[in-house]
């Protein structure tokens, strides 16, 4: 009984998910060269070549295919450096530390944030390699028949305050390491969100390489690696018991959520056809349910809102539901039957 | 209960009759019939005819039939041009029907089906006081201060009024209340089609000064009363079956 | 008084078959209503109130849901003897025909009753001396934030009292196997709805009620079939004849129009209107809605039958009726019809309310609206037709670009 | 793409050496890269330092006349003998446009520690092309706002 989005998605993530990670290998055999020039580290400097974790280190042509920073992307640390350089969180990280002079990052932004706008965080609903393996836990726990955990809506906002939490230090702590006087704490804090960030582990392990994963070579490494791993643990339990309870938490998330709202990807409601049975609500993976609550508002695009489409598959009631994009419509609900 | 007839020629009306309708609604109806179109000095023919009413299913004999709201309409229209709301307060059930710009039915509605709030009430309360209808207005008119009569339902308001005797409240008074509270009826159904601005008061209850004067004040407006305001509805029939 | 009561019903289905051009789909429909699709091999009887019973968790404890609400004047009478006049004329008719074992009520094993009114909640008690009775209580307010934990807890003692009664308990794989079997009847209802949208004109609102009815005592797989073949000739016929040109669209909303009781539809009729579309709990309400499951854990379904037959829920008894009034915008914008009529049964407050609130909302919108209070018999026939009559010269009185 | 006009830019960079390579920032010169490989004048002080007080990462700077597009290459030359002759340029506070030099080639791993080269490459970024692109952002951004406000909250 899977419905046409839910197909749609899963291609479109599994495809994401190949291209992010393993894309880079292909496009620079076409292209033999990285297809933007990037913004380097000042030699010397901590580069993401250079990690306190001395096993992250890139070998030379680790270098991405197109050096720029998607909303949705692998994690720098790929072999072969993936398809796209990094996520955000990761930029804005490395170029703080290096003090990079703004006019070098203005071709990046300007990127990102066209690609942010015209997608919201779609980005996070069918690119994110992170969102498709979790997307796949979750389908794990489905088979198995378990019910998801249900998270209340205090504890989402706690989540998304705490993503804050974990962006507005990561851009303090880089930006304090950037200054001259205090350059060699870069061996300790370079890149701090990286340190923790699962991504790290999971997108070079699928790339092949397993060095990313442990490194007790000094005692901050030896701390970090730990950290990670419980990070790693959290993440997995979350996402196989809460579905993307994860999301809320997720700094990249909230930068792209930022654009959710105002996008020209949007999520519209016909109230008049709403029969409140709150299916939409049932099938939120963010657990929310702003679709059947929202009274006589067209456009639903919360921050929180993935655009995962779930609840336009859930909806029985023929277009009530509807993604529209700069007023064209894309999809809409309908009752689809089962039988027949 | 009566059957009324109205004859028609060349919009204007030459022949009304009034027939106590009692148990045989044909008879009645050809009785008032020829009565109607002896007074019109016409002789049986094949004219247009249209009926209308509670009698229009039984005793249409072919003729064409609408209801009692659509001839109050066009009636109510003709004889009051500037209403835009008809009240017809008759012996079966009261109505308040709402006018388009064209004299078209836009909305309307009916006491439900109990005799609550219509003639009948007043008929039967008529007989609880002792007087006749007529006299039941006289008494109104010298009323002090009406009394309250709150249950609308014909079999309770009349031990109401009984009460109400039995504490020697003055007849008056209490004719007076009856009145206010088949006009408060009256009024409420009013605002459920959404008031009107001028509202034309037929049907046999119209012709009672004393009713006019309560609906006015519940309504807190004048109301048209036409000539023969009983004759009105089949006035709106005979309309209809002049136009083809 | 069994017998009269089967006079009663055999008088009103001929009354309904009389029209001609009638689909000869509807046979079936017409057998089901004389309760002949139930076999004794089915299981157990369980009669049902309402839509608030979720016919999947009866039928995953094994038992056959039929829904007992009866509109008939004789069981109204037999249950005057016990229940006092002026209450809800269904509460009468229901407990009387299952105190004088009509029909259906005689063969149920036990009944399940929800408290969504007055009536319904000493309704429960009256029965409970003549049969089983399991409560289901509802909530005020069918807001699935505040209420959805209960709900779901009072199906789960739902669940447990079945399971005691037929011996089987509703297991997780019970439970999908039933969705997915009663899914058949709305998918069935929506294809008909969807040929019926194409050509309003070939079926009349009570061949439609016909179909609800017989869906309160047929095997669900049969009467999907038969609601198939329905659909199918629907369409063939209406290939076959043009929409009349005086054809007048209504929606009927308020109280339900139980089987007998169809004057209003009968009065409509041949007042020249037709009902194309209806929120009534006695039609639309019980079949078009599906149970729209995420999760197929235990809980997951049990949710997803809790937000069915719960949130989705258009009864009056619950606070708020905006999407009551919704829906009635909604049926009047996608059947083009021209007006709507209310059916306020004596005695039913919610119903006469929510109509009363309903005619003041659709005045502003410029809708045509009529209100009729009425009851299960057939004394007051003329009064109704006088007010429908008026209602349809209203309606065709009206320029065209205002229907 | 657009390029700066030519002119004087003051250029800056980091070295990061190997415990005890390099005693202080004395001994660690840059020089022209083919002919006569003559000194640069460039400041040059320690960024961080080894326990050891040996240098750890060297901030070089040097003005640079950007003559022609493309690269530009120096040696970066240290030891204990290398010693700097000429003092670092006075100028190189007043030149407001700055470039980053970075490491020419990867070393090889198996380079003597005590003394060595180090190859660094300059070269000049196409400045106004990179503010040009801060038009859309902002742009988008601002339609992106209105866009919020018009659908309200």
């Amino acid at each position: 009984m899977m419905r046409p989005t839910a197909v749609a998605r899963w291609s479109v993530q599994i495809a994401a998910f190949g291209l992010l990670i393993y894309g880079g290998f292909l496009v620079k055999a076409a292209l033999g060269r990285s297809v933007l020039p990037g913004v380097s580290a000042p030699a010397g400097a901590y580069s993401s070549n250079t990690l306190p974790q001395q096993s992250i280190a890139w070998a030379p042509g680790d270098e991405p295919a197109f050096n720029f920073y998607p909303p949705g992307a692998a994690c720098r640390f790929n072999p072969g450096g993936g398809l796209f350089k990094a996520c955000i969180v990761h930029m804005f990280s490395e170029n703080l530390t290096w003090r990079t002079p703004l006019k070098y990052l203005s071709l990046y932004l300007f990127l990102f944030v066209l690609l942010a706008f015209l997608f919201g965080r779609a980005w996070c609903g069918w690119i994110c390699p992170l969102g498709t393996l979790g997307d796949a836990l979750t389908g794990l726990r489905r088979l198995l028949h378990i019910d998801h955990a249900d998270f209340s809506g205090g504890f989402r906002k706690a989540l998304r305050i705490c993503s804050y939490g974990i962006l507005a230090p990561t851009l303090a702590v880089s930006a304090f390491i950037g200054m001259p006087a205090f350059t060699p704490y870069q061996c300790y804090l370079f890149l701090p969100y990286c340190q923790v960030c699962p991504a790290r582990l999971l997108c070079p392990l699928f790339g092949g390489r397993t060095s990313t994963l442990a490194d007790f070579t000094n005692g901050i490494s030896s701390f970090l690696s730990i950290a990670s791993w419980v990070v790693l643990g959290l993440f997995v339990a979350a996402f196989f018991l809460g579905r993307r309870i994860w999301c809320h938490l997720c700094p990249i998330g909230l930068v792209n959520s930022w654009f959710n709202r105002g996008s020209p990807l949007e999520l519209r409601k016909d109230q008049v056809r709403c029969n409140r049975c709150a299916a939409c609500a049932d099938a939120c993976p963010m657990g929310l349910d702003h679709v059947v609550r929202k009274k006589g508002k067209a456009v639903l695009n919360e921050p929180g809102c993935v655009l995962c489409l779930r609840c336009v598959d859930a909806c029985p009631r023929d277009s009530c539901l509807s993604v529209t994009f700069w007023g064209k419509q894309l999809i809409q609900s309908k009752y689809r039957e089962t039988h027949s | 209960m009566a059957t009324k007839v109205v004859v028609l020629s060349d919009g204007k009306a030459v022949g009304k009759a009034l027939v106590n309708t009692g148990t045989d609604p044909r008879a009645a109806g050809a009785e008032a019939l020829s009565q109607a179109l002896g007074q019109a000095g016409l002789q049986e023919c094949e004219l247009p005819r249209i009926v209308t009413g509670y009698g229009r299913v039984v005793a249409n004999n072919g003729a064409r039939t609408i209801t009692e709201i659509l001839a109050a309409a066009r009636g109510a229209h003709c004889v009051a041009p500037l209403a835009d709301g008809v009240i017809d307060l008759g012996g079966q059930d009261t109505k308040v029907i709402k006018l388009g710009p064209d004299g078209t039915v836009a909305d309307f509605i009916m006491n439900d089906k109990c005799a609550a709030g219509t003639g009948r009430f007043l008929e039967l309360m008529v007989s609880a006081l002792g007087v006749d209808f007529d006299g039941l207005g006289d008494l109104a008119a010298a009323a002090a201060k009406p009394a309250r009569i709150n249950s609308t339902c014909a079999v309770f308001a009349g031990s109401e009024v009984v009460s109400l005797i039995a504490r020697s409240v003055p007849e008056s008074d209490i004719a007076a209340g009856l009145f206010a509270s088949i006009a408060s009826r009256i009024a409420a159904l009013a605002t459920h089609v959404g008031g009107a601005g001028r509202y034309a008061f037929i049907g046999g209850g119209a012709k009672s000064p004393a009713m006019k004067k309560a609906l006015e004040s519940a309504l807190g407006k004048e109301v048209i009363v036409p000539d023969d305001p009983q004759f009105v509805v089949a006035l709106g029939a005979a309309l209809s079956a002049a136009q083809p | 008084m069994a017998a009269e009561d089967l006079k009663l019903r055999e008088r009103a289905l001929a009354l309904f078959a009389a029209r001609d051009g009638r689909p000869a789909a509807l046979e079936y429909f017409e057998d089901a209503v004389r309760s002949e699709d139930i076999s004794a091999g089915d299981g157990p009887l369980l009669g049902v109130f309402c839509n608030f019973v979720p016919a999947e968790v009866v039928e995953a404890a094994g038992a056959v849901p039929v829904r007992l609400c009866s509109g008939s004047v004789v069981a109204q009478s037999v249950g005057e003897q016990m229940m006092p006049r002026d209450t809800c004329p269904v509460a009468r008719a229901t407990f009387g025909a299952v105190a004088g074992g009509f029909g259906l009520a005689s063969r149920v094993r036990a009944v399940v009753v929800p408290t969504s009114c007055d009536a319904k909640r000493r309704l429960a008690e009256f029965l409970s001396d003549y049969v089983p009775v399991l409560s289901l209580s509802i909530p005020p307010r069918n807001d699935y934030r505040t209420e959805l934990p209960y709900w779901v807890s009072e199906l789960e003692r739902l669940a447990e009292g079945l399971s005691r009664i037929t011996g089987v308990t509703p297991t997780r794989a019970r439970l999908e196997a039933a969705i997915l079997r009663r899914r058949a009847r709305q998918d069935a209802f929506r294809d008909l709805g969807r040929a019926r949208l194409r050509y309003p004109h070939v079926l009349a609102g009570s061949d439609l009620a016909l179909v609800a009815a017989a869906a309160f005592a047929a095997e669900s797989s049969r009467w999907a079939e038969a609601t198939r073949r329905l659909a199918s000739e629907v369409r063939t016929l209406g290939e076959a004849r043009p929409r009349p040109a005086d054809f007048v669209p209504l929606v009927l909303t308020g109280a339900p129009l139980l089987w007998p009781a169809w004057k209003l539809y009968d009065v409509i009729q041949s007042a020249g209107g037709s009902v194309v579309a209806d929120t009534l709990c006695s039609v639309t309400q019980g079949l078009d809605d599906p149970v729209q499951v995420d999760d197929w854990s235990r809980a997951g379904i049990m949710r997803a039958l809790a937000l069915r037959y719960f949130a989705a829920s258009l009864c009056p008894c619950f606070m708020d009726t905006t999407a009551l009034t919704d829906r009635v915008f909604e049926l009047v914008h996608d059947w083009k019809a021209q007006g709507v009529v209310a059916h306020n049964l004596r005695l039913c407050q919610l119903a006469e309310m929510q109509s009363a609130r309903l005619r003041h909302i659709l005045r502003d919108k410029g809708i045509p609206f009529l209100a009729v209070d009425t009851e299960l018999g057939t004394e007051d026939v003329e009064q109704v037709r006088v007010r429908v009559e008026a209602f349809m010269e209203m309606i065709r009185e009206r320029p065209c670009a205002q229907r | 793409m657009l390029a700066p006009a030519a002119g004087a830019y003051a250029v800056k960079g980091f070295c990061a050496f190997a415990p005890g390579s390099v005693a202080s920032a004395e001994n660690l010169r840059m020089l022209t890269v083919g002919g006569t490989c003559e000194e640069v004048s460039a400041t040059v002080h320690a960024a961080a330092s080894w326990t050891d007080g040996s240098v750890k990462l060297a901030e070089i700077a040097f003005a640079f006349e950007a003559g022609r597009d493309g690269p530009t290459y120096f040696w970066v030359e240290w030891g204990s003998q290398v010693r700097r002759a000429k003092p670092g340029p006075a100028a190189l506070q007043s030149l407001s446009q700055t470039l980053y030099f970075e490491e020419a080639e990867v070393p090889s791993p198996d380079f003597d520690l005590g003394a060595g080269t180090l190859l660094v490459r300059v070269e000049r970024h196409p400045d106004l092309w990179y503010y040009a692109y801060f038009v859309p952002t902002a742009a988008i951004l601002g339609l992106l706002v209105w866009r919020k406000a018009r659908l309200g909250r």
